[in-house]
């Protein structure tokens, strides 16, 4: 897509983590998972204009989402807006200038501040929480 | 200490005294003028302990092949010549030790986000031109002075608040690592915005809400979505990410 | 409109999704999430004003904030002026047409219009 | 026919001197269209290396004198330095400071907010004002930066200057190639400044970039402007192995020790007044001293070397204020100076020498002037302090700027443009030099060179050792070496690896016959077989004017205002 004279690394180089450690990733993930609920998000309206059909149709509908692929969907929307959620406050707070280290001189061998442990720990936590409230998710729909 | 002369030039003609091991490198082939195909041409070199990557490739231009074509100067790592993709991560050619790779097998391209001249030489104009729209210089009536002017105090604290920014060796490692970039041509880059960051935050400077504007727009500040490869390449620990993120301080009302 | 006001309203959209979305999610857990489901308690919940209310919100609120994402990703994927142009407009008339869809659900069967 | 492109004013260079002297035309008059050209990409000049600092007098109300910083600079120079000019330089500079201050230099700063000052070798006050220890290159960035000011600045990134037109009487217009599209152009200019920076890379082990070689001057040279006191060539002591790359004298002046392997701070011996604070020329021969008399020590490469010493200044100091040669040294020899003295050893480091100027930087030729390291306004003599080369750098940047700029506002320029000239320089380049011949690797032959000139024209020097070395360059300059294997016209290193070559043989014979020439031992020019100073036979300076055959070698007066040579005792 890019163009290329310039070389661009393109979309491969983009999503691509493994290079740049967990900052890179987490990046990666804000996206996917920002486009994964844009889509579910387009399609939980659909789902629900079925509601307009009236109590036959919405049961028909039911009936299709409410399988164990339709929970196993839902379980990874629920990850998905977990880390989206959680990560995004860390993100915006840091787009905001607030956790990003304060700058000083910096010694060698450079370990860059903005990339610090708390920012670290963040995403690992956005992650842990992200797969907790997915089993908790599964539980609660197979539970039953 | 006329024969200590000779030894150590010898050294530096990197006529290796005691050969410990050798490495293949594959360096990336491209003349975009001449043909549409590009090549990885292989060389086997002895290296030593404090070899780095540069001299390996200039080993090779001296006795295998005079055509590869790259740019460095200072083999110092102040000069910013020399960046270059090397086993996948944009890095200093002349601050990569052969030994610190751990790999038999070197991997040399141009960094990625440059257009290529040719070979490893990549061209940088928009580089320059997005770090000149940026106004890089102190905007305010006073700095240009009159006889007997003598200098604006500054602490060392104030000192600390810009200098790290100010270690930019325009190399563009950072540009080339930068997600954004590797898609985005109109992007301005980490580059550029950490200096737009270092001379806003540079108190003899009144040009903070010009360069706001500028940054301020479709491909602008916004483009950074804080992945910090930025900051995880730059050889001289400017951490742009770090300057991008209090610059949008300013944007966003969480700073003045 | 200047990029840092589209990006406030990015963040702000998100930041007051985050509790609403939380109170949405609270009621299908609270009612049980299978019962929650029940095309009674569907309607009863939409029949609520207040809840639907809260649901045009969120609507609104992740719609624009969606959108806007959606915006800057393509944005970044490829330039041009007609291709910026027509994303930017794509994703508004993308963002409006949700809106409107979602709206005539929650207005319809709110009004008990069903 | 060649393609022509046209400007008011050329600066070829951009190192401090070609960024300055582009910002003072700039600022002097926005009606002229100025260029910088340079065969690297302009920030990334040779200039950016300079780490120690740069000697002003800032502090007079405590106790810091203008005169002082003169009479330290000609004594620095064992009085060979043109004392007009030395005080033009100590006058002009404290207000280039400032200058540079308000234009965002990051200079160090002291508690009290004003400008922070070191140490540094013959001076008699701590007037090298810093930043941390990277100097040069803050003060590039801020001359680059500022640059971007100047609508009318234009910077011809990677384009490497072949030759000057003239008519015999002033300046018309330079050859150039361009690098990244290999196109051979003429640029035509009602002035040149010559910013060339050194030309160190004619010795194998040095301080220098890569890039500093000596094509700008041999450019002069080759149009007929003289080449001054090239036989000064400066060793600083302290050149870490195997790379040659500097460790600040910073480290002295912050303190340091320079240590022999009995453990003694030897330089009690040699100038017990000043210990490791000694002019350079001064230190590097009580090293090699030391070392030919057994007490060195063994590098792991094989070469003999002295240790330098930090250890006692501590982690947090040397973080603060020697940053990048920390840095330096723990990557490039792995040993963190707070924890391991250093290997060091004398390097080339400086070329006292250049194109010779008046005081003004202007040469010989009309429209034509010289400044920084390329020009030789005789203001360091025999011996260059450190710190005073920057000083240098930025205060004739400034003269020589404004000066071009009254020249072309002021000049009918009318001449017609001898585009014969032109194609003999085409020729030159293309018929003699990139379609060569020969079976000769000249970067094996450019290796010899540098290592002949190392080997014989080094800290001590003699006789014979200086015909030997003499009678090996020449024999290698009839090598068929001249030919360029890589046939693409496009960023082709070869090529100019090869035109550097070349300059580098005629540059590296006149430091020989001046060397030669010169019998006596004067500032960095030591003599085995002539150890005195002689001011009766040698009190003067050195040309060299080219000649196809061989340089034609002349002598020049020195200018002596106040002060006498005496005896240079520290
Ligand atoms: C490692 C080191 C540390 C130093 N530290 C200090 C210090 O602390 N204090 C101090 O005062 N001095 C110091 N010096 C000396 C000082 O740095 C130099 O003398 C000074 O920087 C020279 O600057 P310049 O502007 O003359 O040239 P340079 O910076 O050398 O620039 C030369 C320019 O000319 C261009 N050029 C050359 N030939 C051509 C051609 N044929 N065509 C086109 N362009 C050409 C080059 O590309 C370059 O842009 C140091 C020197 C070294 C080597
Ligand atoms: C409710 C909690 C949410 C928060 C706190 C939040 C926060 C954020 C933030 C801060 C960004 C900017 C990321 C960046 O610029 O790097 C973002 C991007 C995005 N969000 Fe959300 N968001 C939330 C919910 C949602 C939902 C429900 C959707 C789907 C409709 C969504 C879709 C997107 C998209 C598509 C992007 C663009 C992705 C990117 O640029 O990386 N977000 N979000
Ligand atoms: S910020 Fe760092 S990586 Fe980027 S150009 Fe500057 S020095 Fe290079
Ligand atoms: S890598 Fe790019 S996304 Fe931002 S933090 Fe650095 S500019
Ligand atoms: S050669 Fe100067 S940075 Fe590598």
């Amino acid at each position: 897509m890019a163009k290329v004279d310039e070389n661009k690394e393109g979309i491969k180089g983009m999503v691509n983590p493994t290079r740049y450690g967990i900052e890179r990733f987490a990046y990666l993930l804000m996206r996917l998972t920002g486009l994964g609920l844009l889509a579910y998000f387009v399609a939980h309206i659909y789902e629900t204009s079925n509601i307009l059909r009236g109590k036959v149709g919405w049961q028909e509908f039911l009936a299709i989402t409410q399988t164990p692929e339709g929970h196993i969907i839902l379980a990874i929307v629920i990850g998905m807006s977990v880390f989206h959620t959680v990560n995004g406050i860390r993100v915006m707070l840091g787009h905001g200038g607030i956790g990003v280290g304060k700058p000083a001189r910096p010694d060698y061998p450079y370990a860059p501040q903005s990339q610090n442990a708390r920012h670290k720990i963040a995403i690992y936590s956005s992650i842990v929480l992200a797969a907790l409230a997915m089993m908790y998710g599964l539980a609660v729909m197979f539970g039953e | 200490m006329t024969s200590e002369g000779l030894q150590i030039s010898k050294e530096e003609s990197g006529i290796i005294v005691s050969p410990t091991k050798t490495i293949t490198l594959r360096i990336f082939r491209y003349n975009p003028k001449i043909n549409n195909e590009s090549k990885f041409d292989e060389f086997k070199i002895p290296y030593q302990r404090w070899t780095t990557v540069l001299d390996a490739i200039l080993e090779v231009k001296k006795h295998l092949d005079h055509s590869i074509a790259v740019r460095y100067s200072c083999r110092q790592a102040s000069c910013g010549s020399c960046g270059m993709k090397i086993n996948g991560r944009p890095a200093l050619a002349c601050f990569t030790k052969i030994s610190e790779l751990n790999s038999d097998v070197i991997t040399i391209e141009p960094m990625n986000n440059f257009p290529i001249i040719r070979d490893l030489a990549v061209g940088f104009e928009r580089m320059f031109s997005t770090h000149k729209k940026i106004k890089p210089y102190i905007i305010n009536e006073e700095s240009e002075i009159n006889p007997g002017t003598k200098e604006f105090l500054q602490t060392p604290e104030d000192v600390e608040k810009y200098i790290q920014f100010s270690s930019c060796i325009k190399c563009g490692l950072c540009n080339s690592a930068c997600p954004t970039m590797a898609t985005d041509s109109s992007f301005v880059g980490p580059q550029a915005l950490a200096q737009a960051y270092r001379y806003v935050a540079d108190n003899r400077d009144k040009g903070k809400d010009d360069r706001l504007k500028i940054i301020d727009d479709s491909h602008g500040i916004f483009r950074c979505h804080f992945a910090g490869s930025c900051s995880q390449v730059c050889p001289k620990g400017v951490d742009p990410a770090m300057g991008i993120q209090l610059l949008r301080g300013y944007l966003l009302g969480f700073r003045d | 409109m200047r990029e840092s006001v589209i990006m406030k309203i990015h963040y702000g959209t998100a930041l007051a999704s985050v509790a609403l979305v939380a109170v949405h999610i609270l009621f299908r857990l609270t009612q049980g999430f299978a019962e929650s489901l029940q095309y009674e308690s569907v309607i009863a919940n939409y029949e609520f004003l207040p809840y639907a209310g809260m649901l045009e919100i969120i609507l609104i609120l992740l719609s624009i904030h969606g959108f806007n994402g959606l915006r800057v990703i393509l944005l970044e994927l490829k330039q041009g002026p007609t291709f910026e142009k027509s994303v930017s407009y794509g994703c508004i008339a993308a963002m409006a047409l949700i809106i409107l869809y979602g709206s005539r659900t929650i207005f319809m069967t709110s009004m008990g219009m069903v | 026919m060649v393609d022509s492109i046209e400007y008011d004013l050329l600066i070829v260079g951009s190192g401090l001197a070609g960024l300055r002297a582009a910002i003072a035309a700039a600022k002097k008059s926005s009606k002229i269209k100025i260029a910088v050209i340079s065969k690297v990409q302009v920030m990334r000049s040779h200039s950016v290396s300079a780490e120690g600092g740069t000697a002003a007098v800032l502090f007079e109300d405590e106790g810091d004198t203008i005169e002082s910083h003169i009479y330290d600079t000609i004594k620095g120079s064992d009085f060979l330095a043109d004392q007009d000019v030395a005080e033009r330089l100590c006058r002009e500079i404290p207000h280039e400071i400032y200058q540079l201050e308000h234009w965002g230099m990051p200079w160090s700063r002291r508690e009290d907010g004003r400008l922070g000052q070191r140490n540094f070798g013959g001076y008699s006050y701590p007037r090298a004002t810093y930043a941390s220890d990277k100097v040069g290159f803050f003060e590039m960035q801020t001359l680059y930066d500022t640059c971007q000011k100047f609508d009318n600045i234009e910077f011809l990134n990677e384009w490497f200057a072949t030759s000057i037109i003239h008519d015999g009487q002033r300046f018309l217009g330079i050859t150039a190639i361009e690098l990244s599209s290999g196109t051979f152009y003429t640029i035509k200019a009602k002035a040149l400044i010559i910013a060339a920076g050194g030309a160190g890379r004619i010795y194998s082990f040095a301080t220098y970039a890569l890039s500093s070689t000596p094509d700008g001057i041999d450019m002069a040279y080759r149009a007929g402007m003289a080449l001054k006191d090239m036989e000064f060539v400066q060793f600083h002591p302290t050149g870490i192995l195997p790379s040659g790359i500097l460790i600040t004298e910073g480290a002295r002046g912050e303190g340091g020790y320079l240590l022999n392997n009995t453990g003694e701070r030897f330089m009690k011996k040699y100038a017990a007044g000043k210990m490791e604070l000694a002019p350079r020329d001064i230190v590097s021969r009580a090293m090699m001293t030391e070392i030919n008399e057994g007490r060195g020590f063994d590098n792991e490469t094989g070469v003999k070397c002295m240790k330098l010493d930090l250890r006692h200044l501590g982690d947090s100091l040397i973080k603060e204020k020697l940053g990048a040669i920390r840095e330096i040294s723990i990557k490039f020899s792995g040993i963190d100076p707070a924890q391991e003295p250093l290997d060091v050893r004398p390097v080339a480091h400086y070329m006292m020498g250049g194109i010779h100027t008046n005081i003004d930087g202007a040469t010989e030729l009309e429209g034509v002037w010289a400044s920084g390291e390329a020009a030789c306004n005789s203001v360091h003599g025999a011996n260059r302090l450190g710190a005073n080369s920057t000083s240098e750098c930025i205060v004739w940047g400034r003269i020589t700027g404004e000066l071009a700029v009254d020249y072309i506002l002021n000049k009918q320029h009318m001449t017609p443009f001898p585009y014969y000239l032109v194609e003999a320089e085409e020729k030159r380049i293309y018929d003699g030099i990139f379609r060569g011949n020969g079976d000769v690797n000249p970067y094996e032959v450019r290796q010899e060179l540098t290592d002949t000139l190392n080997d014989k024209a080094y800290v001590y020097r003699n006789e014979s050792d200086m015909v030997a070395g003499l009678k090996k360059v020449r024999e290698l300059k009839s090598k068929t070496w001249k030919h360029v294997d890589d046939h693409a016209k496009e960023y082709n290193t070869n090529f100019t690896n090869v035109m550097e070559l070349d300059s580098m043989f005629r540059v590296a014979e006149v430091v020989l016959l001046g060397a030669i020439h010169r019998k006596e031992s004067r500032g960095s020019h030591a003599r085995t077989d002539y150890p005195k100073r002689d001011d009766t036979n040698f009190l003067h300076h050195t040309l060299a004017y080219y000649d196809p055959k061989e340089p034609i070698m002349k002598k020049h007066p020195v200018t002596i205002t106040n002060y006498k040579p005496v005896e240079r005792k520290y």
